[in-house]
């Protein structure tokens, strides 16, 4: 491996389509880069918001979504849901200084193996440009002192004071 | 339920991590002896008291493996990195289960599929194996022992479409000794199978092999016909639906009508048939859809009736022939609604055909001799309008040239990207038909020519020698107007790139047939609603799995048929049907089914009865119970996604089988080698 | 002799040291049962003299605030090692709160904010200075963090009684339980307990009637031309944090046809009571397509500050991103 | 409606009577149209096979104009379909290619001019009239309606496609103008060959191949019986038009079908004189077919009662839907 920035990409995956689409890029030997690492739910639709947040706070670098085709859901329309989720995590994302790529919500069917490393390979690129995001939530703060350096302590002068 | 408890309880567990060889499969990319010492000394601290590699985990001596581990070392937990869940997740499971540990206390790492086969880079496959192993145990940790769900099964099944994959459906249920309720919109069982005239390949007369089924379906003790009538409301769960059936007025007393047709003979009204004769033959106000129709009973369409459209005056001629004592014609008959329990469903509901004036370009509908295959069918059909003549519009004249245009409406990107499966097959059947009939010369303009069934090529070679043309390519345009002064009028030109001659070609024809491709019932989304299955982009059914399960569908006790799970023949049309109902029938001999535990439920003190929830679940497996002002689930009508589980906002309903829990245990072991140091919580064994 | 009480107020408003005297005759009973040997507001004890008591000699410590200076972090340090009891007192010690909302700026930001904006005269463009020169000496302010950090992510904190402020009631039976624990009365509930609120979320104890729940627009309550008093807010498009938030209060807010903001912070168990809020609201939103999705969104311009309105300085990301990185 | 607008050379010369009948009547439906200042040719339709960056660059510049004079509105029309379509073709290509983008706008640079590509909404004079300013705006302006007048409804081949925003029910049988035509009173005939080629520049390099094309048309409308052929295109015009003679030659026919643009039966319909429309420059006499036109709508035989059908009547026809 050369010395450029490989992202760790969290990928929540459905039963039914996105993970069989994986298992299909597999069965196929489509090839994709192993900066993803997925985890199976039963439908996009369990995708809870604190999962993408624990993931972006416990080091990834990105978290790619992925569900049914929109009318395709094996649990009828609970896809849609997590399109609204996706829709609104990203309003809220954007106002904590993350960008829209780091999560990616896509479809892939059962059959779209190729299509899912494609979208993989497409998503690893777009965070490697953007570099990592190694949430600091959790380091110790420590303060700095603002606007200013202590040596060059003012003289509060009688005018203004 | 503090995290702390937990911990300790994870303290205690003993997790056995076994990472498959897989032959070279895993093992030539990801370095196997590396990930299990990864899991024996790094993960130490999170309960794994040992890891081995092994070549086939799968094998008789991989499951003895773990059997002898579980007994010998006490283990709790088992993690298995090999392949995808979806192979080998229920082996596993057994496994545990023989040894006597619950089950569910066991996970996969997919190192396989998600790892070997599509990286290259041994360091980082490794590397990525490692983490996904990590994720495993983080998360058996936090699996929950569980028990499979069991629920009886009512012996009764209902079938829906009285098609071909129906009517075989029902027949085989009924064989075994169980009742069935089959239910047709339509007015008699045949399907579109009872529209054609003969069938490929072996050219029998379609009527002389259906009608025997139709009439054993009709006269079979143990299958309930309803006829004219639809599922309105389907509520309950797998062994235990309760179906609510809407019938239609027919406005024909059923116990009393003898189907002598003196009222049919009678009505003075005669209209255009869209439905059975595809438009191309007539029908009166009060009817039987066709000769053989099973029930033999007429239907009277109020949408014609001279009674019904001057506002219930005049005529009466079929009441006052009927020649019943009381009278079979009852115009007062009211729509009825019937309410069944079954165990399970057979969805048989078939397809449309393309809409063919939706390609204008060739002038169906604007163009007198252009046709459709199905108005072909009627026309070569000997009890059809025109009793087996092939004729142009007019009623009167033999055609002398017939081009039959292929893939119209399917393989085109602007309508269905998919192939019919059927046309090509009905082409060729048409086309010696139609020689056969006329001495035409006949064109067919194909893209590919797919005969993949038992004798279809050798019907394909059969027709060629009869001297049927063959020209490939995409049909342009079919126009009623010649290009130059040397062309004659009165033709329809076929326009179209011959791509073996690497020509333009414009083959002056006197009919063009459109073979129409099939399409979902243009209703299918909101059946597919009803019974709770839903549909591809396309509009298709969509089945279970693909390959490894065509029949049954994501809800239990739910199974489809025929071309309502996608195009396909007569003969898989069957086929289908009888697997469906032995699908049905080992369910029955069940007389209970275990279920996947993996469902929702409600911590009713946690609840505050919001009911953000109450809206979310397609299955309607939540209610709200005002009493106690909680929401409530359904374990046996919910299906397991988990939502509402993610929507809850006080957190207040729990997933078996995915909690929150799981899936954070399994982030945290995921990213275990890129988190912040400080996160880590140090739990030794 | 009476064991001893002591309160602080780091980065907070006050509010919290008002519900305390808003206790009425209760205080007394404080006063009965405890010596204060610590409380800013109320009675005059340097911080020398804190740090010369011994350690753990202060029973119980009612922290409000959340830590954003130099200062806090020293006063939540001292005042652990002075106690037995630590308790994170009010939304802010808890989980941010209101001035936890900084957090998605940076300091400059803040800074910005408040000293350069149209509202303010400051033609030249003076800031606070952590230390400065006057014939006198030298003044100094503690210098300011780069995020408002919570009580229990400094300091390990025995006891949380959330509220924004805490409901009177709600203090009156803290105290009623240390005093009885005082007395022997009563065993010390379990380490890490949130005291003074209940189990479930505010609907529970909202009398609104409610039905199931499709969201086509979301209003803010100005917009709204009537407001039905029986109907659940969140039907009626108002963003109401109620279903994510826990109760106690006796859902106050909702009573008076104000929409709950979630001052209580999130129900048990809830690791992120934002993203909760943002789960719950987004599926119940009635359309299917993108842009439909985006028209009702568009009707909460602020969701990061409307969601995590209390509990952002202690929720997953804690900050914005930017702000963060001005840590070391 | 507020629009910008693109005449091109032809409107200009050949096809003038469009541009004047369009002139009278744009106050009758609201239409108001600003030119564009110091417009250029747009290179027709062989500029592009040429040499596709300057060809590009030389429509960007009318749309950097366009866009530059854009104040209350971003729609440009054009009445030519070769302009509309290069138009419409440099702002979609521009936008799907980055660099093409980037290339053009260096180009425009140099005249101190840039186009956001996007940000106007080209569209052709047809699908203004139809679809933003409707029949019904259209119809309540008829005062003299073109009764007894058989059209044939002719769109060209470059209007309906390719699309590129998809503006049209069908790219093979459209129908805006069937309906447009119908709001003014006039029969509509069906045909076949709504979209099919009129030769374009054939008729210049391979007259053959365009007298064919020509002879296609013409026997086509006229076999429908059709009093006139019209048409939204000055190309379209031209060839039918002025070389129908020569193709009549050609073939040793005599077919008289005139060819006439949409507004010029609007202009018609709304009372104008045909002077004022323009009408009377065109080759193939159009007077004896407006000749047809009557005061009253002719009387469509009453719909006959639905008799049973009798053997001999032939095959019922598909219900259009």
């Amino acid at each position: 491996m050369t010395d450029q920035f490989e992202p760790v990409i969290i990928g929540f995956t459905c039963n039914w389509c996105s993970y069989r689409a994986a298992d299909l890029a597999g069965t196929a030997r489509i090839k994709y880069p192993p900066n993803v690492r997925l985890i199976r739910l039963m439908c996009s639709g369990r995708l809870d918001p604190t999962f993408v947040l624990k993931a972006l706070s416990e080091g990834a670098d990105g978290v790619l979504i992925a569900g049914c085709h929109p009318g395709e859901c094996h649990y009828l329309e609970q896809n849609y849901k997590a399109l609204r989720r996706h829709r609104l995590m990203q309003r809220t994302l954007a106002q904590f200084g993350i960008e829209p790529e780091r999560v990616r919500l896509t479809w892939a069917s059962a059959a779209e193996g190729a299509k899912f490393a494609e979208d993989i390979t497409e998503m690893v690129e777009q965070v490697r440009k953007l570099g990592p995001l190694n949430w600091p939530a959790n380091l110790p703060t420590k303060p700095v002192p603002v606007g200013m350096v202590a040596a060059e302590i003012p003289v509060l002068s009688e005018e203004v004071a | 339920m503090t995290d702390k408890t937990q911990q300790e309880r994870a303290g205690e567990e003993r997790i056995g991590v076994y990472v498959c060889h897989c032959g070279s499969n895993i093992a030539g990319v990801v370095n196997v002896e590396a990930v299990a010492k990864f899991a024996a000394e790094d993960l130490k601290d999170r309960g794994v008291v040992l890891a081995r590699d092994y070549t086939f985990m799968c094998s008789v001596a991989g499951q003895e493996l773990i059997e002898q581990d579980i007994h010998e070392q006490g283990l709790t937990r088992v993690v298995v990195a090999a392949c995808s869940p979806h192979l080998h997740e229920k082996t596993f499971r057994n496994v545990c289960e023989r040894s006597g540990i619950n089950p569910y206390l066991s996970e996969m790492a997919s190192i396989r599929e998600h790892v070997a086969w599509v990286h290259t880079d041994k360091a980082a496959a490794t590397a990525k194996a490692k983490a996904i192993v990590n994720g495993a145990v983080e998360r058996v940790l936090k699996n929950e022992p569980l028990e499979a769900i069991r629920v009886p099964i009512d012996a009764a099944t209902l079938v829906v479409g009285g098609g071909i994959a129906g009517l075989q459906a029902a027949l085989e249920v009924a064989e075994a000794g169980y009742d069935v309720y089959l239910i047709e919109r339509e007015a008699s069982l045949g399907g579109h199978m009872a529209q054609f005239d003969k069938t490929f390949p072996t050219l029998d007369c379609a009527a002389c092999i259906l009608t025997p089924k139709m009439a054993a379906v009709g006269s079979h003790a143990r299958i309930h016909l309803f006829t004219w009538s639809e599922v309105e409301k389907v509520e309950g769960f797998v062994g235990n639906y309760t179906v609510t059936v809407k019938k239609k007025p027919r406005y024909v007393d059923e116990d009393v009508c003898t189907g002598c047709g003196i009222c049919v003979e009678k009505c003075p009204v005669m209209v255009v048939d869209e439905n059975f004769e595809a438009g191309i033959g007539y029908r009166k106000a009060i009817y039987w859809p066709f000769a053989q129709a099973v029930p033999n009973l007429p239907v009277l369409d109020p949408d014609t009736c001279t009674y019904f459209i001057g506002g219930k005056g005049g005529c009466k001629a079929c009441e006052i022939f009927c020649p019943t004592v009381p009278n079979s014609i009852l115009f007062d008959q009211k729509e009825e609604r019937v309410s069944l329990k079954v165990g399970n469903i057979i969805l048989a509901t078939g397809w449309d055909l393309f809409n063919a004036r939706r390609i204008p370009q060739y002038g169906y509908g604007r163009l007198a001799n252009v046709f459709t295959s199905l108005e072909l069918e009627r026309m070569c059909n000997a009890a059809g309008p025109t009793s087996g003549r092939v004729v142009l519009r007019d009623g009167q004249t033999a055609p002398k040239a017939v081009g039959i245009v292929h893939c119209v409406g399917s393989r085109d990107r602007n309508y269905n990207g998919y192939c019919s499966a059927i046309c090509c097959m009905q082409s060729l059947k048409l086309a010696h038909l139609v020689k056969e009939r006329t001495g035409a010369e006949v064109y067919n303009f194909y893209i590919d020519i797919r005969t993949p069934g038992k004798e279809y090529d050798e019907f394909y070679l059969r027709v060629m020698d009869e001297g049927v043309h063959f020209v490939r390519g995409k049909v342009a345009e079919v126009s009623d107007v010649p290009i130059a002064p040397s062309e004659e009028g009165g033709k329809l030109y076929v326009q179209v790139e011959d791509t073996l001659a690497g020509l333009q070609r414009r083959i002056p024809v006197d009919m063009v047939v459109l073979s129409a491709g099939l399409e979902p019932r243009h209703d299918s989304a909101e059946v597919g609603k009803t019974f709770g299955i839903a549909c591809s982009t396309n509009g298709w059914f969509i089945e279970k799995h693909a390959k490894m399960d065509p029949i049954a569908t994501m809800t239990e006790g739910v199974f489809v048929a025929g071309c309502a799970q996608g195009p396909k023949d007569i003969p898989a049309s069957v086929s289908q049907g009888a697997a469906a109902a032995a699908r049905v029938l080992s369910h029955i001999r069940q007389g209970e089914l275990a279920l996947e535990p993996i469902r929702a439920s409600v911590l009713e003190e946690q609840c505050s009865g919001c009911r953000i929830c109450n809206g979310l679940c397609p299955f309607n497996a939540i209610s709200f119970v005002a009493e106690r002002k909680v929401s409530e689930i359904n374990a046996a009508l919910c299906q397991g996604c988990g939502t509402c589980v993610a929507a809850c906002p006080a957190g207040a309903i729990q997933g078996s089988g995915f909690s929150n829990e799981q899936v954070l245990a399994q982030i945290e072991g995921l990213l275990r080698d890129v988190a912040q140091p400080v996160t880590r919580e140090p739990v030794t064994a | 002799m009476k064991p001893k009480f002591a309160m602080y107020w780091a980065a907070a408003c006050g509010g919290c040291e008002i519900a305390v005297l808003n206790i009425d005759e209760k205080v007394l009973d404080l006063d009965a049962n405890f010596e204060v040997a610590f409380w800013p507001a109320a009675m005059d004890v340097k911080y020398k003299e804190v740090e010369a008591m011994e350690d753990e000699s202060i029973l119980v410590t009612l922290f409000n605030g959340g830590i954003r200076t130099d200062e806090n972090e020293h006063m939540a340090k001292l005042l652990r090692r002075k106690s037995k009891l630590l308790v994170a007192f009010g939304s802010c010690a808890n989980e941010g709160c209101i001035p936890g909302l900084a957090n998605l700026g940076t300091r400059e930001s803040i800074f910005d904010c408040a000293f350069d904006n149209p509202s303010t005269e400051n033609p030249a463009h003076l800031r606070p200075q952590i230390a400065c020169q006057v014939p006198e000496g030298v003044l100094t302010l503690p210098p300011l963090q780069a995020v408002v950090r919570t009580l229990d992510q400094v300091v390990e904190v025995d006891y949380h009684v959330p509220g924004c402020p805490p409901e009177s009631h709600q203090i009156a039976a803290v105290l009623d339980v240390l005093i009885a624990v005082v007395k022997g009365e009563a065993e010390l509930p379990p380490k890490g307990a949130v005291l003074g609120a209940g189990d479930t979320s505010v609907c529970d104890e909202c009398p609104r009637s409610r039905d199931v729940k499709h969201i086509d627009k979301l209003s803010r309550i100005q917009e709204l031309p009537v407001l039905d008093t029986e109907v659940c807010l969140l039907e009626q498009g108002l963003m109401c944090s109620g279903p994510a938030t826990r109760s106690g209060c006796n859902s106050r807010c909702p009573n008076v046809g104000a929409p709950c903001i979630g001052c209580y912070g999130a129900a048990p168990g809830v690791l992120d009571q934002g993203a909760r809020l943002m789960a719950a609201i987004a599926s119940v939103i009635d359309a299917k397509e993108p842009e439909a999705i985006d028209r009702v969104l568009d009707g909460l311009p602020d969701p990061a500050g409307t969601f995590y309105r209390f509990s952002l300085a202690h929720s997953l990301l804690r900050a914005n991103r930017a702000a963060l990185a001005e840590q070391e | 409606m507020k629009a910008l607008f693109y005449p091109g050379c032809s409107m200009q010369r050949n096809a003038r009577p469009y541009l004047d009948s369009l002139l009278a009547i744009r106050a009758d439906i609201g239409l108001e149209l600003q030119e564009i200042d110091d417009w250029n040719c747009c290179g027709a339709t062989e500029y592009m096979s040429v040499h596709r960056v300057a060809a590009h660059s030389l429509i960007g510049r009318n749309l950097a104009l366009a866009q530059a004079q854009a104040v209350d509105t971003d729609v440009l029309t054009a009445g030519c379909s070769a302009c509309f379509l290069n138009l419409s073709k440099t702002d979609t290509q521009m936008r799907e290619d980055a660099k093409l983008n980037g290339t053009v706008n260096e180009a425009l640079a140099a005249g101190g001019l840039h186009y956001d590509a996007g940000s106007l909404k080209v569209r052709h004079l047809l699908d203004l009239v139809c679809h933003d300013i409707g029949y019904d705006a259209v119809k309540a302006r008829v005062v003299k309606p073109l009764y007894g007048l058989k059209v044939a409804a002719y769109y060209g081949c470059q209007v309906v496609r390719p699309d590129y925003d998809g503006r049209w029910d069908s790219h093979e049988h459209p129908t805006a103008m069937d309906t447009l035509l119908r709001a003014l009173g006039a029969e509509v005939v069906d045909w076949s060959l709504k979209t099919q080629c009129c030769g374009g520049h054939m008729s210049v390099i391979g007259p053959e191949v365009a007298f064919g094309l020509i002879r296609r048309l013409i026997h086509g409308a006229a076999e429908a019986g059709a009093d006139m052929v019209v048409t939204l295109c000055p190309m379209c015009q031209l060839n039918l038009d002025a070389y129908q003679v020569e193709m009549n030659k050609h073939f040793h026919t005599d077919y008289r079908v005139p060819v006439l643009y949409f507004t010029q039966l609007m202009g018609l319909a709304f009372g104008k004189s045909a002077k004022e429309l323009g009408i009377g420059k065109e080759f193939v006499d159009a007077t004896p077919a407006l000749a047809k036109i009557q005061a009253e709508a002719p009387k469509v035989a009453e719909a006959k009662r639905r008799r049973r059908p009798k053997p001999g009547d032939g095959l019922p026809m598909p219900r259009m839907e």
